[in-house]
């Protein structure tokens, strides 16, 4: 039943995607950045397969070595593997970027399209998101860490509440100014619900600059986790993360910069891909910058 | 003019009450004892308790929460638990520090991230711009206290140019103070002049693609009056509101940096004293850092009207 | 009608554009988006460039002036001459120094084409800053001087106002005291008075002629507007897609266009006589609105403002199969009274039914399953679709939420479709893939398959060219005609609302001035108000469609 | 509440918030700026011989009554004067006192010798030191001892203070001798009146250095100045003992949050001192001629694990032993300092190199652990793999290594653990709590104590078997206690010693605590400074500081 021109059609998007860096004229950078974010994403995935050592096994006559056949990066104040711990450590730090990204976003889109509909419950929340906001998210996060305990949970609360707010404001300001727009008004006059237009019209107009805000929440993550762990109120050193490895390293900086060099190396280059492709998508998705383009 | 400031420092009531609400009931929750702190490693429970009573951390949470508040109205932040020294004098003697770094910070990221970021935009697509936007993004990739430690290593310990670390006062010794601060503000500046690059190319993006730049261009204006007199004073406000917001980013880089080349501000004070359950302090240092952050903010708003003569309260 | 009729025999050409090229940068395959132009334009000469819109106008005009965005286009060949100077040979200095000397440009949208947070005064100066060195009093009074000459009203307080102060007309004026305090050879007008009221607009067109008769100016003229090039061209060029059409002097032009293209242009332009007046069965009425009010902005706790009365005390009625228009300019107050009718916005007072029944006050839940009877079509084609949602989406949307069944609901939108003249396979495309004029069918054919008593075409077809536009409101009255449904049509365009309305209401600061037929309306008109539209009406003396004088066919 | 807190607030109402921080904003940027060029900053304080020292952490409470925290002895040290203070050989000499003995050795008579004066002029008085000595004994555990059978203590004239006894109590000079970790220090009878739950805000002492209040911050760095008018001893001083001679003008310590930037400081000659330097950063300090690393406390630090003796499964003995028996020092030195220098494999309770060291019953601990005997003891136990909740502080670098070592070991061993990491101010809360390990309570904590805050059975804190009102971990242990009571009554070094010995097997034998061995902090100079005192406390009278 499907004739040539639909089959095309429906090939269009994938063939849009596949042609976007160039018809976007992109350069290299995005494309390196997601290679590099690929292969930091699969190493740390698959960490366990290859690890040559269990990343909490303490050797504790070869401590601060460097690389040798056996520990390949060298080993870390109490003799761990520091090869083994800084790809664990991506895993884990990866997970908290991921996580808090999602976390924030997710309520952060409940909580907005809330307050963006409901019009008496906007007062309220917009003032306890306000009040958030003006919390140093650092100090927040440190107490809140303090109040929990530095175990994984916590520490991606601890991120994830101060985005919160960002992430409300950034969805209820969609929301407003969607609601603006003529074809929002058409559904209104088509006699769509208030929630059928919330779910349907406004939403999915908010994906978009969530996308982008989610890949930056998930790179602020990462190194707000290395801050915290690095003022002490980070997750336990028995989870290793990049962020921990370096705090402890730190101690070492003059006698064993490697300590922080890898993970530091690894977590920048995470960071700057999860950045720069953030920036690639937000150039795609901004309407304004595509009429320029045009 | 006049009425907006005022509804506006209105609306900061709601806020700042929503904040010391929320900040006294975290830390009365968090398990974490200041009596602990103080009496030390040989302390029994019973002597912990009695220090407890003595310090009115029995008393139900409304009494306390109320004799706080009633005090705070009276212009009193408490008494350091741990120290046993006013709070208002603690933060006053460490205040300065941390302000004279960041204003130092504020303006070396404005000088150096403002004409960044209008080249950048002017030179859209090109290697400039390419420097610029990476340097913006490896500025924010880079944890703050990585960048202290290499300049640490690179500028004070294979150059030895700058001292290690600590702080003097400006009025003590303002060639001491230069010295001892440059270290510190670059560091924190890097987040910062990041941002401001980032939000400063945008937003001249978007002002030179507006039809006055082309009606300058047409006038025959030379390019440096089209960038910095027409569309740089265009592009201002989200430039201001973002050196605003980012308060809060110099806030946690305060944090940091402070421990990194040990400047006794209040930054280490407050992480100090949330590590040590403080809460006088803690209480203090939010409910001071929100209002700092909430007026610096109404201050930017305030100050839009300078910029943008449409904008009118 | 009097044509301008200026001879320009043996007067050496001041700008001669030749077999100018201009295409995309870095895509030298890609079809160039002006393809071998040329022209000369005289001193004292007034060329009207015109065309629809992706013609290529502004673009030969931004060439001339050097101000092409060079990340997007690039001129690959041809030669742009100001008097002997071939502009494309100058740097980027030299073509600074030319600027607003030997030639100078007034863009479209005054609000926009000035810096808003500098004084306009200073502004105005600037361009002497850049050129002249005499002392700073001297620079004043040259500003003051040209500020008077555009007829500015107390130029001392205009002298030091921002750009948001004035108004649309006092704006462009700035502009053009800018664009020819340095008396330069060559004005570029693009589209100068499209986003002006109509009064405004003939305001400026005169001031543009005064200012060209006394200083000698050659103007290259930009518009989509017949209307305007029968007022003021000396000569016409037409483009189409990047290419020179037609070139002829205006009247012969306008009697006797030679091209097809120019000729369906021509015929497009709806005249500003009224429609022949349809017989009026006693039908019942479709919509009836009484004493309908709209106040914004009451003062509330510490704000003290004046509140803005958009609407007052306007009533109407129309009949099922009838259109009424209502014309007015900017801030009349037509767009809120048609926002209220379909309840986007609550009224303040007043009664709105649609049949017999009462919408003005009804809940929004309660009003919702009502909403079925009046629905409503936007300007913006381009933001009245919800760009994520194929057109099939879109069409079923109202039907779905009045509990029609789906599969019904997409068969019916195919019929609608069909009925807008739109391909069948448009159902499963996405609106990007779709003119704006095409577009605007689909706009419809949502209200339509609702089924409405009542549509609301507010500015419907005011961001089409006139040819697009002609086909669209051929299109609303077809539906009318099989449909029976009563349109409450909004526009500023006396011209559009001549063609499709048989009652007129014109408003002016909210108010009702003139209420009556079509024909009594623009043919005999009595408000004052009303009288200054037409008055105002360029070329409405002008039968562009037979290619003749208006009266002519009376007569 | 209490009244030095109230006085306090009501200055703090006073002076206000915003006048406090307005007054200084004076000295703020705009100051600095305009006397930038001048150098009148600097013009003071150039023949001032400051000593600039990096301490272990910043003095917060100034109450060396209030708590046992080192940093607040050692503060103590520099503005309060003692009694009777202990020199190089653990003997007790006298400081500000002399004393004697009566033939029953019940009556207690001290004389203060000449010259001593308060920094605000007033003369040391016998009613000083008793007022002191009163709330320093509601306190102390030691102190609690003595006044436990103190009939009474009373200034019999300015000058001389008598202490009557029930019934003999031998070590009573060796208690008020003692430098660790609440040593009795003289202060104003004023201040001493403060209820010793309440913390002191008077820097009045009696010490070779005054406290200077102005340059006071809480956390940051704090300043001594010499006290011109102390006469110190003409002995030569001996640890805590002998002449406190002063060769400089001012001491300032100052926290650095991290031993690197310390050391970095050191190098640059920006700070003269550095208490504690990290094992493993000495290397960085080889090269340099301008810095010495040394040790000068030459008893340094033992690490110990405590168990929870109220829940399952430690407070079973057997399971206890097992868990010993799977540790190994060696494995927990190693991790944690490194350098086999600057540690010691050493299974006596109270500490080796000191007179009552005894390794009794510690084979397995300091022969590398027995995890095979470990397996079967535990099987033996009777074990149902109840879970040990294992606090992990995160904070702290000298006890961040043994609970992961030892989560390790008893691991392998066959325990089932749950290591908790948190902060250290959260340990010290925890660790109070007395509730079920499930519900906030705990089985398992580590932590270091200085050698000679443990090396006698009257002053270790874990040796004491009075359940409730014992250290955490709450052992009941009737044995002990009258093990300790038979140490008091012992009179001489040799009898003590055969006390201690039993104690130590005792404990160990119970499992009481796992001593995890000894290590050397190394401290940091600057060559300029010398003649500098080998002393468990750091002291910074007699050393001098060369141009």
């Amino acid at each position: 039943m499907t004739t040539p021109s639909q089959a095309v059609s429906h090939l269009q998007p994938v063939l849009r995607i596949l042609s976007l860096p160039r018809r976007m004229r992109l350069g290299i950078g995005p494309m390196i950045a997601a290679v590099v974010l690929l292969i930091i994403v699969l190493a740390s995935l698959f960490a366990p397969l290859y690890i040559p050592h269990d990343p909490l096994a303490i050797d504790a006559l070869h401590r601060l070595k460097g690389p040798s056949e056996t520990y390949p990066l060298g080993t870390d104040a109490f003799g761990r593997d520091l090869f083994s711990r800084v790809v664990m450590g991506g895993r884990v730090s990866l997970f908290i970027g991921v996580g808090a990204a999602l976390v924030s976003v997710g309520l952060g889109l409940v909580i907005g399209l809330v307050s963006g509909f409901f019009r008496t419950a906007d007062a309220v929340i917009m003032r306890i998101m306000d009040s958030l906001m003006a919390i140093p998210s650092i100090l927040l996060a440190i107490a809140l860490v303090a109040l929990n305990g530095p175990s994984l949970w916590s520490v991606i609360c601890a991120i994830t509440i101060p985005e919160i707010p960002r992430v409300v404001r950034l969805v209820r300001s969609v929301v407003l100014t969607s609601r603006e727009e003529p074809y929002v008004e058409a559904a209104i006059a088509l006699g769509s619900s208030m929630p059928k237009i919330l779910w349907q019209h406004l939403m999915p107009n908010t994906l978009a600059p969530l996308t982008v805000q989610g890949t930056y929440i998930c790179a602020s993550a990462i190194l707000v986790e290395a801050i915290l762990s690095f003022l002490g109120a980070g997750v336990s050193t028995e989870i290793p993360t990049w962020g921990n490895i370096m705090a402890e390293g730190r101690l070492y900086f003059q006698i064993k910069p490697m300590l922080i060099f890898w993970p530091g190396l690894m977590l920048s280059l995470c960071i700057l891909s999860i950045n720069l492709l953030g920036d690639t998508a937000r150039d795609l998705l901004d309407p304004r910058l595509k009429k320029r383009e045009a | 003019m006049i009425g907006y400031i005022f509804r506006r420092v209105l609306a900061v009531i709601p806020v700042i009450t929503i904040v010391a609400v929320f900040v006294f009931l975290l830390l009365r929750l968090t398990p974490g004892d200041p009596a602990a702190i103080i009496a030390g490693d040989a302390a029994t429970p019973a002597q912990l308790e009695k220090i407890r009573t003595s310090l009115g951390l029995n008393d139900p949470l409304p009494v306390q929460f109320a004799t706080w508040v009633k005090h705070l109205f009276q212009g009193d932040l408490g008494i350091s638990l741990i120290s046993n020294t006013s709070v208002s004098s603690m933060i006053a003697d460490r205040i300065w520090p941390t302000i004279n770094i960041a204003v130092l910070t504020i303006i070396l990221s404005v000088l150096l991230a403002v004409p960044m970021g209008v080249l950048a935009a002017w030179r859209h697509r090109t290697w400039v711009d390419y420097a610029v936007m990476s340097f913006s993004v490896l500025g924010f990739s880079v944890p703050v206290f990585v960048i202290g430690y290499i300049f640490i290593q690179v500028f004070s310990i294979e150059l030895r140019w700058l001292p290690v670390q600590g702080y003097t006062a400006p009025s003590q010794d303002f060639a001491k103070f230069l010295s001892k601060a440059i270290l510190p503000c670059l560091t924190l500046a890097t987040i910062y002049v990041a941002l401001i690059a980032r939000m400063t190319r945008a937003s001249m993006l978007e002002v030179l693609g507006e039809d006055f730049v082309r009606t300058a261009r047409a006038k025959g204006v030379s390019e440096t009056v089209v960038l910095f007199r027409h569309a740089l004073q265009n592009a201002a406000v989200p430039i201001l509101t973002i050196i605003g917001t980012g308060f809060a980013l110099l806030i946690s880089g305060v944090v940091v940096t402070e421990s990194v080349f040990n400047i006794p501000g209040i930054g280490r004070l407050t992480v100090d004293a949330i590590l040590a359950r403080d809460y006088p302090v803690i209480q203090a240092m939010i409910l001071l850092t929100s209002a700092l952050y909430v007026f610096i903010n109404l201050l930017i708003d305030v100050s839009y009207s300078l910029i943008d003569p449409r904008i009118r309260y | 009608m009097k044509f301008s009729t200026k001879s320009f025999e043996g007067i050496p050409p001041v700008l001669s554009i030749e077999n100018l090229t201009v295409g995309l940068t870095g895509n030298p395959g890609a079809k160039p988006v002006l393809n071998g132009i040329s022209f000369k334009i005289r001193a004292g000469e007034t060329l009207c460039l015109v065309g629809e819109s992706g013609s290529g106008k502004s673009v030969t005009s931004l060439a001339a002036m050097g101000l092409l965005p060079k990340s997007a286009l690039e001129v690959t060949g041809g030669k742009i001459l100001l008097q002997d100077r071939n502009l494309l040979d100058l740097n980027g200095r030299q073509m600074r120094d030319m600027r607003a000397r030997h030639l100078s440009m007034v863009f479209q949208e005054p609000m926009t084409a000035l810096n808003p947070v500098m004084r306009v005064g200073q502004q105005i100066e600037e361009v002497l800053n850049t050129h002249v060195k005499i002392s700073a009093k001297e620079k004043k009074q040259r500003v003051l001087d040209i500020m008077e000459q555009v007829h500015l009203p107390d130029v001392d307080r205009i002298y030091r106002s921002y750009p948001h102060q004035l108004s649309g007309g006092q704006r462009q004026r700035i502009m053009i005291a800018m664009a020819l305090i340095l008396e330069p050879q060559l004005l570029i007008a693009d589209e100068p008075t499209t986003a002006l009221d109509v009064t405004t607009q003939r305001q400026i067109l005169s001031l543009i002629a005064e200012l060209q008769a006394k200083h000698g100016t050659a103007v290259l003229f930009i518009t989509h507007d017949m209307g305007v090039v029968a007022e003021i061209a000396d000569t016409v060029q037409v483009m189409k897609h990047g290419e020179l059409v037609e070139q002829a002097p205006v009247e012969t032009l306008l009697r006797n266009p030679q091209m097809d293209y120019t000729r369906k242009l021509l015929q497009a332009v709806p005249s500003l006589t009224p429609r022949p007046a349809r017989e009026t069965a006693p039908v019942a009425s479709a919509l009836t609105v009484q004493g309908l009010r709209k106040v914004y902005g009451s003062s509330g706790w510490l704000v003290n403002r004046e509140p803005t009365n958009a609407a007052r005390d306007v009533s109407f009625e129309i009949p099922r199969g009838r259109t009424l228009g209502i014309v007015g300019e900017s801030g009349s107050g037509k767009s809120t009274v048609a926002r209220c009718i379909m309840r986007l916005i609550d009224p303040t007072e007043g009664s709105v039914k649609v049949g017999d029944l009462e919408i003005a006050t009804l809940g929004r839940a309660a009003l919702r399953p009502h909403r079925r009877h009046i629905q409503i079509v936007f300007q913006d084609p381009f933001r009245s679709l919800n760009p994520r949602w194929t057109v099939g989406r879109s069409l079923v949307e109202g039907p779905l939420n009045c509990g029609e069944d789906k599969g019904a609901a997409m068969t019916r939108a195919r019929e609608l479709l069909a009925l807008v003249g739109l391909p069948p396979d448009a159902i499963d495309r996405y609106p990007h893939q779709f003119s704006g004029g095409q577009r605007q069918r689909i706009a419809i054919a949502r209200a339509v398959a609702m089924e409405p008593d009542v549509l609301v075409a507010d500015e419907a077809v005011s961001a089409l060219d006139v040819s697009v536009q002609d086909q669209v409101l051929k299109l609303l009255d077809e539906l009318q005609q099989k449909l029976g449904i009563a349109i409450l049509f909004i526009t500023h365009d006396l011209r559009v609302a001549a063609q499709i309305c048989d009652d007129v209401l014109v408003m002016q600061k909210g108010r009702v001035v003139e209420h009556d037929t079509a024909a009594n309306v623009l043919g005999n008109p009595k408000h004052p108000y009303t009288k200054a539209l037409i008055e105002a009406a360029p070329g409405r003396d002008w039968d562009f469609a037979n290619f003749r004088e208006l009266n002519a066919a009376s007569a | 509440m209490l009244s030095v807190r109230n006085r306090v607030q009501d200055q703090a109402k006073l002076k206000g918030v915003w006048s406090g921080i307005t007054q200084r904003a004076a000295s703020g940027l705009i100051a600095g700026a305009l006397l930038a060029g001048t150098g009148l900053g600097t013009a003071a304080q150039a023949e001032e011989k400051v000593i600039t020292a990096v301490m272990h952490s910043g003095l917060r409470v100034v109450d060396p009554v209030i708590t046992t925290a080192h940093i607040v002895r050692n503060h103590a040290y520099m503005i309060y004067d003692v009694l009777v203070a202990v020199d190089e050989n653990f003997t007790p000499q006298p400081q500000m006192a002399s004393w004697e003995i009566s033939d029953d050795k019940k009556v207690y008579t001290f004389t203060l010798r000449d010259g001593l004066l308060f920094h605000d002029g007033a003369p040391v008085t016998a009613a000083d030191a008793v007022a002191s000595l009163k709330r320093w004994g509601q306190k102390d555990s030691g102190g609690q001892l003595i006044f436990d059978v103190t009939e009474s203590l009373e200034a019999k004239d300015d000058k001389t203070l008598v202490w009557t006894l029930k019934e003999p109590y031998a070590p009573l000079i060796d208690t008020i001798a003692k430098q660790s970790a609440l040593p009795p220090f003289i202060m104003p009878a004023s201040v001493a009146a403060t209820p010793v739950d309440t913390s002191i805000s008077s820097f009045v002492g009696s010490g070779p250095f005054k406290f200077v209040e102005t340059e006071y911050q809480p956390g940051v760095s704090v300043t001594y100045e010499k006290f011109q008018e102390y006469v110190p001893r003409s002995e030569p001083a001996s640890w805590m003992a002998g002449g406190k001679v002063v060769n400089v003008d001012k001491v300032k310590w100052v926290t650095m949050p991290d031993s690197q930037t310390s050391i970095n400081a050191l190098l640059s000659s920006e700070i003269d001192y550095m208490e504690q330097v990290p094992v493993d950063l000495l290397p960085i300090l080889e090269g340099s001629d301008e810095v010495v690393a040394e040790v000068r406390d030459p008893l340094g630090y033992q690490t110990i694990g405590r168990m929870n003796f109220l829940y399952p499964p430690f407070d079973n003995v057997k399971v206890r032993k097992a868990a010993m028996m799977a540790l190994s020092q060696e494995d927990v030195l190693g991790t944690l300092i490194g350098n086999p220098d600057y540690y010691k494999v050493c299974g006596a309770v109270f500490g080796c190199g000191t007179p009552l060291a005894d390794e009794t019953g510690a084979e397995t601990l300091i022969n590398g652990g027995d995890i095979e005997g470990a397996k079967k003891a535990l099987a033996e136990s009777g074990y149902d793999g109840t879970t040990v909740v294992l606090m992990q502080p995160t904070d702290v670098p000298t006890i961040s290594a043994q609970p992961i070592v030892a989560a390790q070991a008893l691991r392998n061993a066959g325990f089932n653990v749950d290591m908790q990491p948190m902060d250290w101010q959260t340990l010290v809360t925890r660790r109070a709590s007395q509730s079920k390990p499930s519900e906030g309570g705990w089985n398992l904590f580590f932590t270091n104590w200085g050698v000679p805050e443990i090396n006698t059975p009257l002053i270790n804190p874990m040796l004491n078997g009075r359940g409730d009102e014992a250290w955490f971990g709450w052992p009941t242990d009737p044995e002990l206690e009258a093990l300790r009571k038979e140490f008091i009554r012992a009179e001489t070094p040799e009898e003590q010693l055969a006390v201690a010995k039993l104690i130590q097997a005792h404990a160990l034998d119970v499992v009481n605590y796992i001593p995890l061995g000894q290590y050397l902090s190394p401290q940091a100079r600057s060559t300029k400074l010398v003649d500098m005192i080998p002393s468990p406390v750091p002291v910074f009278w007699n050393v001098k500081k060369e141009d």
